[in-house]
């Protein structure tokens, strides 16, 4: 049997003997982070258009990639992998948010599947779990990374964090960050908000006579949003700090026009030389791809975990031409000796799964512009 | 009369500024069938919700087999707008205020002027649910099993129950299928599926065409034979009334205006003018 | 002035109505008598428009009015005064009786005025919520109600229901002079004998078909009809 | 045949088919993929069955309008995970609060006695989870007594929004940090024994027999086994008759306050069992998921099957697991026929589709799929019609 | 001071918008003894629509445009969804209603893939005033007049008109009200009409507050009007309004303090304590039910 030679154009008509390896997308695209989640998965989906094959055994096989969603909630999580697993893939992808990623840990788990966190920074997605692994830094690095941020460029005394209540994004990230703080001699208030909650000026009030000189608050993208446009509204003037989930074209958007100074820490930072065709190469994707433009929020902004969703996809090949397999046993056995280096940096493994990474980016919106300034590169020292 | 199985003292119920049951007093002796008859709106169907505990009266006491059952006094801001007599006869006595299912637990079972079966439960489970009060079993063991005889006996009774009220072909019908008529005639056999001692029958002849009543009239004769029955109704059928019941009491605005066996009250010129009407009037339909 | 041809009704699988025809002239009263289950009331829901026949037509005063949703019916000049009563137990008895005017657009307090006449009763209870007042006094307002509408045609299932006996000889002298006044009657009644006396046509109804008719007084000397319905 | 002979048929017939559909599971389990959907399907199927059912005993059978379901199975859940963690992971899951507050865990005691290898670990896992079940549905049924105090009372919506009110107190209770040493605060627990723990292994781990399906299925049925027992016991009856009129059940003899109290905490025991079996299905359990939409849910498929029909609320659980779960997920991704790309079909369309279904069966279904009646009476009907057809008489 | 002063303000903001919803609520209740769960619903496709309109009108064509879809839509969810229903249990249509509002959700879902949208600026009512050093929304200072307002009106209209009384024997009888001559569809249509208009306004005073709309922003204060209608007693529409100030201005209140875990949880027992003491509601009468 001969193989087919045409690219990704011709899928439709490709002839069955054409191998495929699947690549599972566990990502929310409903729910709270579900802006976030279609981000991260459109950097896999322009990785796969770009490298829609893979060798293995001599053999090229076509990548699929295969979605579940998992509605940002970790009572959905289970049965979205459930499902991956039982489309027979080969190894995941996700999630974005840590909650869903540890719900679904023991589904991967037990179908001796591996998984590759793209941004999810929570220590309880691979602590105790041998099939998880990710690619990105965790939260006690960037809590620590904004605690000092904030105390270096602020000279803050007092912080105020707001969490979402029972995310353990937020509520792990906002309790590094507190031991980090006050280790360095700060005050912290510490504080949460129910799910679906709309009016944020309570807390803002309540920072703002706590004498607050940084509001922390790594939440979801609809809520940042909103603390955001209601901080502005209220003329505050401590600088509102987020985490990686915060680096969106949406919470941009919000804070443009406006009097509010916004800080992110990420993991990429666009425009930068070393990552010039990677940028010039998805902006050009976005424009021609409707769909995925609107998904990435209507405009080509990239947002870093785009980028670390590309970087994903890599590392998964990697691990896959090292199996040289197309068996999920496989590719979990050789996953740990797996080195990319990729556009949001080098990626290798610890003993745990988790990337080795000692750098964060830490971005700033600019208002007048409606873009993201780059501010400084910041690592724990 | 000593041995009264039901006696009413002093009792008061007022809703706001109406006073619909005012300061009335009577007695059912054991065996007998006791009719209370009045105008509309003269707080019959009140006085029944007051010894059923359906109302809290606002006043006065009833006993049962010579146990004060309940009993109450005007209190908080009732006490200011308290338009009937005797408040204070009762205002150092330990208040009373049993539910309707202790008042049926006691052995008073009673019938609606609207009709209020169990709809869409069969004949034969309106009958059991009747049954349940009495049956000796918890919830654990009634779920388990553990009782079944007991459950069986339920089954018997009721099934014996029905049979002697000619329903038993019915078993198994929704009981709102069943025709007005016999609606009622399951409403007594409900009734009495709890054994109760004395049984309130609230207007059983409404809706029933002189036919009918005639039967309905039999079948209260038999019950109380039967079962050993003391029976209290209230009705507007005066063929009914006349016919069957020892005595009359007469209410009229809550009041009790006239007492006595049927021929008297009959004839007792306060009856005639609030209830009755003239009597040439009555005897030309 | 109505007329009734070949009416069916069914409630589900069950023939409630199998049939029947007859009419009402104008300015009489006519009434409907049977045992329980007969299809009385079957019969006046379906003329007022709550049920739907299966077959058969009803005419008013020359136009059909089959089918037709109860609201469309009242317009036309035909009330019912329900069985069971069925006042709104929320309003008061005031506000009971204005509503059952409330296809009327002119005044009145006259009509209030009269219904307060025949019930005195009602006027007590004028701010009462009609859902607290005692069967009986229900079974007034009901009544009290429908008059407030001035129909042409009014229907009557069961008036007398739970009323005291002095109460019911007003019910029967009510619809007598209501009748003087021109409006046409249809009743439904338990109590034979006095429907019968008031009527001027009576019909009987057994499981659903019309088997007897004739004038009130014919029928009151019917054997038949006196073992069934008279006792 | 007497009405009431071929209803007993319907039942054997029923119980039959329950029977072999188990047999039929436990080998399905065992030959084919363990990655199939279907088993994830039928284990939540069977954790929901349990849960509708018992809602339905109140909302259905009782005529309690009690929105508090997701509450309880929230306290069943967390009772049953605080109970069950082993105490070596603890300090891994409360790593927020620097370690928990209870030192044992259910399955680890009765180790400490049966022994923590082969047979006597099986036992003792069973036994600890069995127990911690029980505890799970006893502290449900405590927390509805106590509600229960206040709120029974109540008339028909209001007592709805009360229990939906007390559901959101329950979650904030346990979300509250100050009891985070016990509840984790607002974070996950997990770690505790699941389904899949009752895969029997042999010595070198290699699973040997799979009963992570079969068990679920039969916890569920057991427990719905109880209800309908209930609910076909005088207690039933009596319930059923509060339904029906509180006034006339009152006047039967009938303690409103007793008997609705008894029906809401045992309404609340089940969902509790119900709500640790979700976490037992879900690997972890957070109190975040338990909010009002999922009690709404649960109603939903109460009325989708049936109210006051116990195999109404089981098949209508299934259905409703395999299609939102399952048989629609293919409308959430693109699809090409040939080279023509269905239209609609993206992210989201499963829902907006599902929902339509729904609003479908609500509006043509009214009575739901079974109406108020049983599986039983539907074999039973069937069997009459087919015995009617074979005599060839018209029935008169 | 300038704190609670910030809070109160929020608290009052937030309680008007309530208001708005909950009167849609109480007015549904009242006739149809439905709970309306797809009323939150509504009040976020308002939002949505206004978000996508005012992206090709301008404002003041916009906002009518916005106000007569969202009756609309009321409207025909009315005619769609409950109205086939009118026969079957209350628990039915109940669940239709859940339907309904899991459908808007999901579209809504489904047409902005979840990802938040932002709500355009209106003219004055998103501006900033300071008043004692708080800062806030023109917005917050407009919402309690336009509620009492607009609730004078519909009291009025309630009890001393004819639609009104209507409207009050609707709600108990659907059968003898159509034998009094009234067409019990346009009755329920008016409600519904009334209520989805509240709810557009209520949309307009919110989101102007609060910026982004998403699927779900309908269902926290749909659930917390819904509390705020309980409160005040079904039916009765100055009781929601003053359950809904009460309980806006409690949950800010909270907010504010250190026990935020409870917000939400706090409204629910206030109910249920005021539940415990009078158990229709502060206004709500017990509905005459005679043995
Ligand atoms: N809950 C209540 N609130 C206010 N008034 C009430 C209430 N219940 C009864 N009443 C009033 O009390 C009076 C007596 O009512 P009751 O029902 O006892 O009359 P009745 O003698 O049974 O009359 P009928 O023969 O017409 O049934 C009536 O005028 C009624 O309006
Ligand atoms: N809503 C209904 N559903 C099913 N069957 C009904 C319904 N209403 C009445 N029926 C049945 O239709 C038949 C005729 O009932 P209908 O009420 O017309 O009788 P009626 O002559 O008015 O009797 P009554 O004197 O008791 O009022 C009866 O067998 C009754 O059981
Ligand atoms: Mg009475
Ligand atoms: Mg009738």
């Amino acid at each position: 049997s001969s193989q087919p030679t045409g690219g990704p154009e011709s899928q439709g008509s490709a002839p069955a003997e054409e191998k495929v390896i699947k690549i599972g997308v566990f990502e929310p695209a409903t729910g709270d982070s579900g802006a976030g989640g279609k981000q991260e998965t459109l950097g896999m989906q322009y990785a796969n258009s770009v490298t829609p094959t893979v060798e293995i055994g001599g053999e090229t096989y076509k990548v699929e990639l295969v979605y579940a969603d998992n509605g940002s909630s970790t009572d959905k999580a289970t049965s979205a992998a459930a499902e991956l697993v039982s489309k027979g893939v080969s190894v995941v992808l996700g999630s974005y948010g840590s909650s869903v990623s540890i719900a679904a840990g023991p589904t991967f788990d037990e179908a001796g599947l591996a998984a590759i966190g793209v941004t999810c920074t929570n220590p309880g997605v691979t602590a105790g779990n041998d099939y998880y692994f990710r690619i990105c830094f965790l939260d006690p690095f960037q809590g620590t990374v904004l605690a000092h941020f904030a105390m270096d460029t602020f000279g803050a005394q007092t912080a105020y964090c707001l969490g979402e209540l029972g995310n353990e994004y937020d509520q792990g990230l906002v309790e590094y960050f507190k031991q980090a703080f006050e280790a360095a001699g700060g005050r912290v208030i510490t504080d949460s908000f129910p799910t679906n909650n709309s009016d944020f000026t309570s807390y803002l009030s309540k920072a703002k006579n706590e004498g607050a000189d940084v509001f922390f608050s790594p939440v979801s993208i609809a809520y940042s949003t909103q603390i955001v446009d209601q901080a502005a509204s209220m003329g505050v003037d401590f600088p509102i700090l987020g985490g990686d989930t915060l680096d969106n074209n949406r919470v941009l958007a919000a804070a443009t026009g406006k009097n509010i100074k916004l800080f992110v820490s990420t993991f990429y930072q666009e425009g930068s030389e070393d990552t010039k065709d990677f940028d010039e190469g998805i902006k050009a994707w976005l424009e021609s791809n409707p769909q995925a433009k609107t998904d990435n929020g209507g405009d080509t902004t990239i947002a870093a975990v785009t980028a670390m969703g590309f970087d994903a996809y890599y590392v998964a090949l990697e691990a896959i031409k090292a199996a040289d397999s197309a068996d999920p046993g496989a590719i979990k056995a050789a996953l740990p000796g797996v080195e990319y280096t990729g556009v949001s940096g080098r990626i290798v493994f610890d003993d745990i799964g988790d990337a080795i990474r000692d750098t964060a980016y830490i971005k700033t919106a600019n208002t007048e512009t409606g873009a993201w300034d780059f501010v400084t590169q910041q690592g724990v020292g | 009369m000593a041995d009264a199985l039901l006696r009413l003292e002093n009792i008061t119920m007022q809703f706001g500024g109406v006073v619909a049951v005012n300061n009335l007093s009577m007695e059912v002796a054991e065996g007998e069938i006791v009719a209370l008859i009045g105008p509309n709106g003269a707080g019959k169907t009140t006085a029944f919700n007051c010894v059923t505990g359906v109302y809290e009266p606002t006043n006065g006491e009833v006993s049962f087999a010579g146990q004060p059952i309940i009993r109450n006094h005007p209190q908080g801001r009732m006490q200011r707008s308290y338009l009937g007599e005797y408040a204070e006869h009762y205002a150092n006595q330990r208040v009373l205020h049993p539910t309707p299912d202790h008042i049926t637990q006691l052995g008073i079972a009673r019938t609606f002027q609207n009709i209020r079966l169990f709809g869409a439960l069969s004949v034969l489970d309106n009958v059991l649910i009747a049954k349940h009060m009495r049956a000796k079993h918890s919830l654990f063991s009634a779920t388990f099993r553990l009782s079944a005889g007991e459950e069986r006996r339920m089954r018997k009774e009721a099934l014996a129950l029905l049979e002697e009220q000619n329903l038993a072909h019915l078993q198994d019908e929704p009981a709102s299928s069943l025709p007005y008529g016999l609606q009622r005639r399951l409403e007594i056999a409900r009734a009495l599926a709890t054994d109760p001692r004395l049984l309130l029958l609230d207007e059983p002849a409404a809706g029933m065409n002189p036919q009918e009543t005639q039967e309905l009239t039999d079948f209260i004769r038999s019950i109380r034979k039967n079962y050993n029955l003391t029976v209290l109704m209230i009705e507007h059928h005066m063929d009914l009334v006349m016919q069957i019941s020892d005595r009359i009491y007469v209410l009229d605005f809550g009041k009790l205006i006239a007492h006595g066996p049927p021929e008297a009250v009959q004839d007792d010129p306060r009856v005639i003018t609030a209830y009755l009407g003239a009597e040439e009037d009555y005897a030309e339909y | 002035m109505l007329n009734i041809e070949n009416l069916r009704v069914n409630y589900g699988g069950i023939e409630a109505v199998k049939g029947i025809s007859f009419s009402v002239p104008k300015g009489e009263i006519v009434t409907l008598i049977g045992a329980n289950g007969a299809g009385k009331s079957t019969t006046l829901r379906t003329i007022a428009g709550l049920v739907r026949p299966r077959s058969g037509t009803i005419r008013f005063e020359e136009s059909d009015i089959t089918g037709l949703s109860p609201d469309r019916i009242v317009e036309q000049g035909i009330t019912l005064v329900p069985e069971g009563r069925r006042v709104f137990p929320d309003l008061t008895v005031l506000e009971n009786l204005k509503i059952g005017a409330y296809l009327r657009r002119d005044k009145l307090d006259e009509d209030i005025r009269w219904v307060y006449d025949l019930f005195p009763r009602l006027k007590e209870r004028s701010w009462q919520a009609a859902g607290t007042l005692s069967g009986g006094e229900q079974q007034m307002l009901a009544v009290g109600r429908a008059l407030m509408s001035r129909p042409k045609l009014m229907m009557m299932d069961e008036p007398s229901l739970g009323l005291a006996p002095l109460i019911v000889k007003g019910i029967f002298e009510i619809i007598r002079e209501i009748n003087r006044q021109g409006v046409t009657i249809l009743l439904i009644e338990q109590n034979a004998n006095m429907a019968l006396h008031t009527a001027h046509t009576a019909h009987v109804l057994e499981t659903g078909r019309l088997t007897l008719s004739g004038s009130g007084k014919e029928l009151l000397r019917d054997e038949e009809v006196r073992r069934a319905y008279l006792g | 045949m007497s009405k009431e002979e071929r209803l007993r048929r319907g039942q054997r017939i029923t119980w039959l088919l329950v029977a072999a559909l188990l047999l039929l599971v436990l080998v399905l389990e065992n030959v084919i993929p363990p990655s199939r959907m279907l088993f994830p399907v039928l284990k939540k199927g069977a954790v929901y069955a349990l849960v509708v059912v018992s809602m339905n005993l109140l909302n259905g059978f009782t005529g309690l309008f009690s929105l508090g379901q997701a509450g309880f199975m929230l306290v069943g859940a967390y009772t049953y995970a605080i109970l069950t963690i082993p105490t070596a992971l603890r300090d891994g899951v409360y790593y927020l609060y620097g370690r928990s507050a209870v030192h044992f865990s259910l399955p680890e005691m009765y180790a400490r006695l049966l022994g923590s290898s082969g047979l006597g670990g099986a036992v003792s896992l069973t036994l600890g989870v069995l127990t911690a079940l029980v505890c799970a549905g006893l502290s449900s049924a405590l927390a509805a007594w106590l509600i229960g105090l206040s709120v029974l009372r109540l008339r028909s919506d209001y007592l709805g929004i009360a229990t939906l009110g007390f559901g959101e107190i329950i979650r904030a209770i346990y979300q509250w940090d100050k009891l985070g040493p016990i509840t984790n605060g607002a974070n996950m627990l997990k770690s505790f024994p699941t389904f899949t723990s009752f895969n029997i292994k042999n010595t070198q781990g290699q699973i040997v027999l799979r009963l992570s399906t079969l068990v679920p299925l039969m916890l569920a049925g057991v427990c719905i086994g109880i209800m309908l027992l209930l609910i076909n016991s005088s207690y039933g009856r009596a319930f059923k008759a509060i339904r029906e009129d509180e006034v006339a059940a009152e006047a039967m003899g009938i303690n409103l306050a007793r008997h609705k109290m008894m029906a809401f905490c045992t309404s609340a025991f089940f969902a509790g069992v119900g709500g640790a079996m979700l976490a037992m299905y879900q690997n972890q359990v957070q109190a975040k998921a338990f909010t009002a939409a999922m009690t709404y849910e649960i109603l939903l498929i109460v009325v989708l099957g049936g109210i006051g029909s116990v195999s109404g609320s089981c098949i209508a659980s299934f259905l409703f697991i395999a299609s939102s779960e399952w048989w629609l997920r293919f409308l959430d991704n693109a699809l090409y026929i040939g080279g023509f790309k269905v239209p609609l079909l993206r992210n989201g369309f499963r829902l907006v589709v599902f929902s339509f279904i729904i609003m479908i069966v609500v509006l043509f279904f009214r009575q739901g799929l079974m109406g108020s009646r049983e599986l039983p009476e539907l074999i039973a009907g069937f069997w009459q019609r087919k015995h009617k057809a074979k005599a060839g008489e018209p029935h008169g | 001071m300038e704190f609670f002063l910030s809070i109160l303000l929020s608290g009052i903001s937030v309680g008007g918008q309530y208001a708005l919803i909950a009167v849609g609520y109480t007015m549904v209740y009242g006739i149809l003894r439905l709970i309306n769960f797809a009323h939150g619903d509504v009040f976020m496709v308002a939002g949505l629509m206004m978000v996508y309109l005012s992206a090709w009108l301008p404002l003041y064509l916009s906002v009518p445009v916005v106000l007569l879809l969202t009756v609309a839509l009321g409207f025909i969810i009315e005619r769609v969804a409950y109205k086939p229903l009118r026969a079957s249990p209350r628990m039915s249509v109940m669940i239709s209603a859940i339907g309904v509002s899991y459908l808007l959700q999901n579209l809504a879902l489904y047409i902005t893939g979840g990802l938040p949208q932002m709500y355009p600026r209106l003219p004055l009512l998103s501006d900033s005033v300071t008043i004692g050093g708080a800062t806030t929304r023109v917005v917050t200072l407009v919402t309690p007049f336009l509620v009492l307002l607009l609730v004078l009106a519909l009291t009025q209209l309630i009890h001393h008109t004819k639609i009104g009384m209507a409207m009050r024997a609707v709600a108990r009888d659907f059968e003898t009200s159509q034998l009094m001559g009234i067409r019990i569809n346009s009755v329920i249509s008016v409600t519904f009409i009334i209520g989805s208009f509240l709810a557009g306004v209520g949309s307009m005073l919110y989101f102007s507050n609060y910026a982004t709309v998403i699927p779900v922003s309908g269902s926290m204060p749909g659930l917390k009007a819904f509390v705020a209608a309980v409160f005040g007693g079904i039916g009765s529409v100055p009781g929601a309004v003053i359950g809904a100030f009460l309980i806006g201005i409690c949950e800010t209140l909270i907010k504010g303090s250190d026990y935020t875990v409870f917000s939400d949880a706090f409204t629910f027992a206030l109910l249920i304590l005021i539940l415990a003491v009078k158990p229709t509601g502060l206004f709500g009468e017990r509905t005459a039910q005679k043995v």
